[in-house]
């Protein structure tokens, strides 16, 4: 899956400055209080209006994503309100903190395992390209050899601004999104992609 | 280059910490290989692999000294053989104590005090894990940090890191890591 | 009867027992709300009660010993910080002290108080986060937020100081990397004085909320032998009445000028640990009160030389994080890199009794102990 | 009202439902037809905290939650009928009190009989 979103719409230059109230799609009619979108726009705006992430705090900066939660950031203002803890109820994985060898397929697993349509915000350094850790034996080298990622946020980690600023940006790249097709789930398993011995299913 | 710093005084260990190593000398005697103190306050003890079980259950239940918090296991790979280290509190009597253990560098092997201290057990499966230490008599000796599939101990002087460049923002991972031994 | 037809369960004269019920294993997994991170613990389960429990580390192991082997000293400080990463500024400490004590360097009296200031105010921080997630873990909401009101003003005193949140970079060889800017005292003084009324506030949240004193109040004793045998340090021990403080056990810095009390309870369960941290916290303030009011004049770093060659030797230095006893084990070979730095953390060893604690109990005490432990993932797995 | 206009009132009725059913079916509906579907890989595992599942959820559970779960669910619905009784309370006079006693007597001797059996005594 290369980095441009699935339907191959390279994400567009984001226009700086104040995000417009109304998309701009949508036609206004003389006709007061009506107004005319495609399906796909309303669609669009109302899932971009409310990304709810789910709870996978990995390190540092999971303390960073639970202090943006809090009041003082609120990352509810912007409808990533509610941490849902299993995957089948989140649309949005903020990959926060640095993922180990370990971790990999578990992480695929739950990406895996969230319903389309869904998006991953790489929060951190760690997450995006390994950081710090650039040479360590036990590290992913970015998230991005996992999962598709939509938004990186750059930072170590992030101040609660910079992922706030991530999830506008994540907002616009699904208002302008197309239609979400059916994503296969086929290919490599991750544990060929990271080269590891097949997990088995885990001792009892 | 010489250090600017002051060369570390010796610092003159206090009373307490000589009484206990005199009690520790009487009752191990020759077994003892070494013994010194740490910039003063760490009495630092040395013996060997056989008797360090002996050691250890003296240090415990002796009642002048009475070690009964292992603080820390530490393995670490001196190349020419492999050192384990064992760092132990004595809250009744404020005192602290450090025994090292030597073992082979190739294939160290050292008996378990889990059943000393039961704090050890981690400590114990982490050296194993990242040092290839066998400790007998651990309850269950396996990988604790590592991934499942994972080749190598990387804590060994001869492990090295993997080598990786970003040309044009694409990984390269020049050399992988080398363990010659595994 | 043949060893087929022996159903599992079955007794040898083929009667079934009277109630056949089977064990049920369950993953409380890395990806869980109530592990503190990716902390995976394998349950078997016989309907509610916790028939046995396996924890699995390693999900969010960086291999940073290994790391730190290949950084000069100046660089390893800011791996350190990655351990504990709710109490930046002590995992620097204890890292700092230790190559301190090995150069037997002298660190201006300025520095030692600034950094028990930087420590207690940073060990706030680690304790709100603990007993917020802890109540968060019990399905409060309200207190979480509290807490982490009064740790933004501490993030914000802390950024004005050195410029970060989380990871600060503060602590150098031989002393602090900046003095404290304008105003900053006064600042940190009418925080104190804020905090002491909201910590009063959030003992009115729980204190005699009897739906905690349900799920606190004996569930997870740990006996004072249980937990020495087990290693276990700082609030989790103290709360059992053992009297093991590093700040009073092995005092460095300025702490016995500053006349610190450990902070004791006895009855060793949960709500035990929760009251420890919340006297912690008192005393924290009081601590970074005292030392504010007697800051001594004087230079904040000794004086260093550029590159920094600590002379051969070994030396292991332990300091009192918010978990417990933080020790390093440094061995230097007289090179710019450390030869071995083995890190000693508490909630690696803190956690080892949870198995024992959890057995016997239900499933929903799991999350209450484990709360109370306040295991941070970024030490355990290092 | 007229004998036709008799049965219009049934058509009434009937659209009622008509749409009502239409609305619910509708909703359903709608997200089958907008909302994408990703099959394959781990998808269809069922989730558990990122691991793979190990051993059977269909296990033997002991069998006291059940059976407590029985007690709640019969005395859950003893409270509605003491709720429609106490609405008309004084109507019913004593009659209505004797009947209600009777039946709550009767359930009373049930909790006693399980509570004897060491139902409600948790291990």
């Amino acid at each position: 899956m290369d980095i441009a979103d699935e339907q191959g719409h390279e994400t567009p230059v984001l226009r700086q400055g104040r995000p417009s109230q109304l998309p701009s799609v949508l036609e206004k009619l003389p006709l007061p209080n009506v107004v005319l979108a495609t399906t796909e726009t309303v669609l669009n705006w109302a899932r971009s209006r409310s990304t709810w992430p789910l709870t996978y705090g990995l390190a540092c900066c999971a303390i960073e994503m639970m202090a943006t939660g809090m009041p003082q950031h609120d990352m509810g203002r912007f409808g990533v309100e509610l941490f849902r803890p299993s995957p089948r109820q989140a649309d949005l994985m903020i990959v926060s903190g640095t993922v180990s060898l370990k971790m990999g397929p578990r992480l695929r697993r739950l990406w895996e395992q969230m319903a389309v349509p869904k998006w991953v915000i790489a929060m951190g350094d760690c997450a995006t390209s390994g950081g710090e850790f650039w040479d360590s034996y036990h590290t992913v080298q970015g998230v991005d050899t996992i999962v598709p990622v939509d938004v990186y946020v750059p930072g170590c980690p992030p101040r609660p601004e910079a992922l706030l600023d991530g999830v506008m940006r994540l907002r616009e790249k699904i208002q302008k999104a197309g239609f979400y097709r059916p994503v296969e789930l086929d290919g490599p398993s991750v544990e060929a992609i990271m080269g590891l011995a097949e997990e088995g299913g885990g001792e009892s | 280059m010489r250090p600017l710093i002051s060369v570390a005084r010796r610092p003159t260990p206090d009373s307490r910490l000589v009484a206990a190593a005199e009690i520790v000398r009487g009752h191990l005697g020759p077994r003892l290989l070494s013994i010194s103190y740490q910039a003063g306050d760490i009495l630092c003890l040395e013996v060997d692999r056989s008797d360090l079980l002996a050691t250890a259950t003296f240090l415990r239940d002796a009642p002048e000294l009475r070690f009964d918090f292992l603080s820390c296991v530490s393995g670490v790979d001196m190349v020419s053989h492999m050192l384990v280290v064992y760092h132990l509190h004595s809250l009744s009597n404020r005192l602290t104590a450090q025994l090292k253990v030597k073992a082979d560098a190739r294939e160290p092997v050292v008996d378990s005090v889990s059943a000393i201290w039961p704090t050890a057990n981690w400590h114990e499966r982490e050296a194993f894990d990242m040092l290839g230490i066998q400790f007998n008599g651990h309850p269950n000796l396996e990988r604790l940090l590592l991934v499942e599939g994972f080749v190598g101990y990387p804590l060994r002087r001869n492990y090295q890191l993997p080598r990786r460049r970003w040309p044009h923002g694409r990984m390269v991972e020049e050399g992988g890591p080398v363990d010659e031994r595994s | 009867m043949s060893e087929a037809e022996i159903l599992p369960g079955q007794t040898e004269d083929g009667s079934l027992p009277s109630v056949f019920t089977e064990e049920f294993s369950l993953n409380l997994g890395p990806q869980h709300p109530s592990t503190h991170g990716v902390l995976r613990l394998l349950v078997r389960l016989s309907g509610e009660i916790v028939v046995d429990c396996k924890p699995y580390l390693g999900y969010l192991h960086r291999g940073v010993e290994k790391i730190l082997e290949n950084r000069t000293y100046m660089q390893g400080i800011r791996y350190v910080d990655q351990f504990d990463y709710v109490s930046g500024m002590l995992n620097e400490h204890s890292y700092v002290g230790a190559v301190e004590r090995l150069m037997q360097l002298e660190v201006p009296r300025r520095a030692e108080y600034l950094r028990v200031v930087v420590d207690e105010l940073s060990r706030i921080c680690s304790h709100l986060v603990a007993i917020g997630t802890a109540l968060l873990d019990l399905g409060a909401w309200t207190p979480i937020t509290y807490c982490f009101r009064d740790r933004e003003e501490i993030l914000d005193l802390f950024e004005e100081l050195c410029g970060s949140r989380l990871n600060f970079n503060y602590h150098r060889v031989g002393g602090v990397l900046f003095d404290l800017p304008e105003g900053w005292v006064a600042k940190c003084l009418s925080f104190l004085a804020r905090f002491e009324r909201s910590l009063d506030e959030l003992e009115e949240f729980v204190n005699g909320n009897e739906l905690f004193i349900a799920r606190l109040v004996g569930v997870g004793v740990i006996t004072p032998e249980m937990g020495i045998a087990y290693g276990i340090s700082g609030p989790s021990i103290r709360g059992s009445g053992v009297n093991f403080d590093i700040r009073t056990y092995r005092p460095y810095s300025v702490y016995t000028e500053l006349g610190f009390e450990p902070q004791l309870a006895t009855a060793g369960d949960c709500f035990a640990r929760y009251l420890v941290r919340m006297a912690e916290m008192r005393e924290s303030v009081r601590m970074v009160r005292r030392a504010l009011e007697g800051l001594p004049e004087g230079p904040v770093r000794a004086r260093m030389p550029h590159y920094l060659l600590p002379p051969k030797g070994e030396t292991y230095f332990s300091i009192e994080s918010s978990k417990g006893e933080l020790g390093v084990y440094l061995i230097s070979d007289g090179t710019a890199n450390p030869y071995r730095v083995k890190v000693r953390p508490p909630s690696f060893v803190n956690l080892q009794i949870l198995p024992e604690l959890v057995k016997g109990q239900k499933v929903a005490d799991i999350v209450a102990i484990l709360g109370s432990i306040d295991v941070v993932m970024g030490e355990v797995d290092r | 009202m007229l004998p036709q206009d008799y049965f219009w009132g049934y058509a009434f009725v009937a659209i009622f439902l008509l749409v009502g059913v239409l609305f619910a079916f509708i909703a359903i509906m709608m997200s089958r037809v907008l909302g994408p579907r990703s099959t394959g890989g781990d998808k269809l595992r069922s989730y558990e905290s990122g691991e793979v599942p190990i051993g059977p959820a269909w296990v033997q559970f002991p069998v006291h939650y059940y059976v407590f779960a029985l007690l709640f669910v019969v005395f859950d619905v003893e409270a509605i009928f003491f709720l429609i009784w106490a609405n008309s309370f004084r109507r019913l006079g004593l009659a209505g009190l004797v009947e209600m006693a009777v039946f709550a007597l009767v359930l009373l001797g049930g909790l006693v009989y399980a509570w004897k059996k060491g139902v409600l005594k948790w291990t």
